[in-house]
């Protein structure tokens, strides 16, 4: 394995944007999913359509936003709605094809848990919670999730179910009334993994450049599922490359914003 | 009928002990000054409701003045968690926090339905999710023509909406630009609205038709309160203070800093300091 | 994803024999110009949608189109009764026509639902009103929480849905100004959306954030119509032709004056033909 | 009884306009209501709200429409809404706090026809139907009605309930849950009427200048009632005339348009 002149997490951006094209409507996570989609954006989806829960329509921001809700967002887009037209027209009319989300805890099954870490009364860390991934999860015409891989992250039963993803596996989807896909696509900073068309359960496709099987169940919480054929994901082009890093760049400097007292380098995706 | 007046006297006219309020804006037009005056006042025992509480609720939560939230996100935008949030539900401190929770979907058609005067929303929503199972305000409703169970949540009908907004005229009128987000619904669905504003201009005879622009008999008070959302922004007239909202995630990491930042910063300060916090972030107009 | 097309060929590939349709317009950007095209290629057996059906509508009955008519007020605004809708409903002439009708809130409500993707939509409306009584698509629905019986009517989803609109720019967005009435709603409901427009611009970049605008990707087909919406107006091109519609008074008393005007005007006209009928009702832009 | 210099539709409109204040938020329907509130507002009620169903609120148009949309509505409007918005935000939500209607057919409680004349399944007349009428004559604080007395329009029974007023009377509107007030004032062309306190009935309180109780019994299909006290209208002051003249010479000149072939003159109330 010869070093790589890319991270895992550059990788897992790139391989999260390839998955996107220039037809689709992205309702768009706030930190890797929004890199994602504006990578792709920048390069092979130019036509792509962003939208944001904030309400822009159509976003083109030339920096990555740090809350979902900056200012770059509405000045790009094509037009800005408010919130509850967002939700009721947009994402429940049926509207968006890929809901792009992120996720604290995940399981085999693309159920993510954004909530609470513990009991839901009396939690022992307390997650900013659901947000518009609920209906995001079950409104979308499929959903992409995007995560770097940790055994606390990806784990064999989540505390709590903040959104649905294929619940118990097989047709729970269905069972429930559901007419949307859900989870078809997981994007680790390891590996490309896709629902098993039976069970549902994510089953790794691909392997990013240099990884092996072994890491990708050490940062695994169960028993991972490997296809027959394990493909390598292709690594990054010099093109996704500068586009991500140039992106990154831009964002650091704007979000370093007016240099009020006290202000940290950098950000983090929330 | 809005009145304009200073923003310590809309405060103490409209905000009660024990009231129900909300304090809305969705990371755009955060009405921070009118937090931070409540603050000042020590007006307490509050039902909060926000969809995406953040510093402002932060504050407030950690100044104890807050009984119960209502929201469907709470967090530091882009930055992390809500450290004084946490405290308050993990370890009750200053005071154990009363949470009722929800999705976006959830309160943006529940505020919908409180500026509509009804009594709930229903919507297509909650399907697999949990929160349904531990929030006892998350009921459903039958279509009497398909069958299909939908979503019910009760409409969200405060005692009082604080808003920050780019404009008023004259009369009263207010215009809000930009990222409107939620901010319409929660002051119509309030039973009393105050306005903090970066400016007051002649009339909105100039203005597009469509705009999304609150009549003057829809507000009670209306303050004049320059930068008065900064650490967030308003569209036209200064950016988000991003690096305000990292700086967060550190002061409020400890229980003394906090308290000694809001000593400095918000009991000892006054709404005419906004102005001078956004100077640096003004964006050419 | 909005393909720019003539008329004819909008109509033709949208509009089907025995389709449920809405030409929706609130007096302002009626989309007479495709009603009239769907006149010209005689599509019949039509479901007809729409608050206000006036002339184009009675235009289109009178013709025989119309199997079903589904409504909240029919008139010719400001001038009075449509003579050939009541020809029709009162004496079958020339054929008979179902009527499904409803309030103005009630259709409001349910094209709303409509775009929001929902089967139905509950208001606050009919109480005491005897089309409950006539119409079974009226129903009602308890709220869980109040218990409070408010209505329920099923959503609109038409199989297509024609409006008028300002400008398109060149990627097929949409934009739509002035009184924007029903026409969002309308457009988002529908399987498909033909959008005639006054003008096609480079793009909408200078617009304000906040304007009704519908993304080209919720849209199937556009035709440049200038003078598309006459005898109606568009907002910022032309005044509404009320001379047009006192006429129509007139020629619609009478069966045959109905049908020799219909020749003339409809039958024997073509798309380009509305430019001049609003050259003389044209505003300073 | 001398002649008098104004007509008794410019009476009505007049004593109509008389009725409202610069507090309303006043839902006007078009036709003889839409020519009170403007009245109102350009002498006495410089401030009132005007509100049209079409989305226009805060109009203050120089002329009548002759639709319920025109465009000097827009023109004008401190801003205009989309129709879903007004009939929930403004119409629903309890802001307006005076429906403005006319009616086609009226009984002594306030019920308005706007329907059909004859039988619903086979009319003898098709009437336009009830448009926004059912749900500002319930959500509106009060509702007054306007029209010119006539035996066909003010009846014993109407054909059909379009809008509810006070039913059949007494507490009809209390006992299915409506909170509002209901038609308080009916101002015709001869009398100002008012609902009796207990049984709701309309009551005259008030004939016009001239006007004999003998004329408003003959143009009305019900045994009309008289208050104990009944006042006379003061007639139009040379403003209110002068105002409304000129408002109606204005709408008449513009109404004719563009000259287009075969244009009539003049506008009549729809």
């Amino acid at each position: 394995m010869t070093r790589q002149d890319f991270t895992p997490n550059e990788m897992m951006t790139i391989a999260a944007s390839r998955a996107l094209t220039s037809e689709d409507v992205c309702f768009v996570g706030i930190g890797a999913p929004s890199a994602a989609c504006n990578v792709a954006r920048l390069t092979h989806a130019p036509d792509i359509t962003l939208i944001y829960e904030s309400g822009t329509i159509g976003t083109a921001p030339d920096v990555l936003p740090l809350s979902i809700g900056d200012g770059e967002l509405c000045e790009t887009a094509l037009t800005t709605v408010s919130v509850p037209e967002m939700f009721r027209y947009w994402l429940q009319g049926g509207r968006v094809s890929i809901g792009f989300l992120g996720a604290a805890q995940l399981d085999r099954f693309g159920n993510i848990n954004t909530t609470v870490v513990g009991d839901y009364d009396k939690p022992k860390v307390r997650l900013p919670g659901g947000g518009g991934a609920p209906e995001i999860a079950t409104s979308s015409g499929q959903v992409y999730i995007t995560m770097a891989q940790s055994k606390r992250g990806m784990v064999e039963k989540i505390d709590f179910y903040t959104s649905f993803g294929h619940g118990d596996g097989g047709n729970h989807r269905q069972r429930l009334g559901i007419d949307t896909k859900g989870p078809t696509l997981l994007i680790t900073d390891l590996a490309i993994w896709q629902p098993d068309p039976e069970t549902k359960e994510f089953t790794v496709v691909s392997l990013h450049p240099g990884v092996t099987r072994e890491q990708v169940q050490e940062t695994c919480g169960w028993t991972v599922k490997f296809a027959d054929r394990l493909e390598e994901t292709p690594p990054p082009t010099p093109l996704e490359l500068s586009t991500l890093r140039d992106l990154k760049a831009r964002t650091e400097r704007a979000h370093k914003g007016a240099e009020a007292p006290g202000a940290r380098k950098g950000s983090k995706d929330g | 009928m809005a009145r304009m007046m200073p923003l310590d006297e809309a405060v103490r006219q409209n905000l009660r002990p024990g009231d129900t309020a909300a304090f809305e804006g969705f990371t755009h037009l955060i009405p921070t000054a009118a937090a931070h005056e409540a603050i000042r006042q020590k007006i307490g025992n509050l039902t909060l409701i926000r969809m995406t509480p953040d510093v402002v609720y932060d504050q407030m939560i950690g100044m104890g003045l807050v009984k119960k939230l209502v929201f469907s996100y709470a967090g530091n935008p882009g930055v992390g968690l809500l450290r004084r949030m946490r405290d308050a539900v993990e370890n009750g401190w200053p005071q154990a926090v009363e949470v009722e929770e929800h999705s976006h979907a959830a309160m943006a058609n529940a505020y919908e339905a409180g500026a509509a005067g009804l009594p709930c929303a229903i919507f297509r929503g909650y399907r697999g999710a949990e929160l349904a199972r531990v929030n006892p305000n998350i009921k459903s409703v039958t279509c009497p023509f398909t069958g299909e169970q939908l979503a019910a949540v009760p409409a969200i009908r405060p005692d009082v909406t604080f808003i920050h907004a780019q404009k008023a005229d004259r009369k009263g009128n207010v215009l809000v630009e930009g990222i409107i987000g939620i901010q319409k619904e929660a002051a119509l669905a309030a039973r009393r609205t105050v306005v903090t504003v970066e400016e007051i201009v002649d009339d909105f005879s100039n203005a597009h038709p469509n705009l999304c622009i609150l009549p003057h008999w829809t507000i009670d008070a209306i303050s004049l309160v320059p930068g008065g959302a900064h650490p967030s922004y308003a569209h036209g007239y200064y950016a988000r203070d991003n690096a305000a909202y990292l700086e967060w995630d550190e002061v409020s990491a400890d229980r003394e800093r906090f308290q000694a930042w809001m000593e400095e910063n918000v009991l000892n300060a006054a709404p005419q300091d906004f102005a001078n916090r956004v100077e640096k972030l003004r964006t050419a107009q």
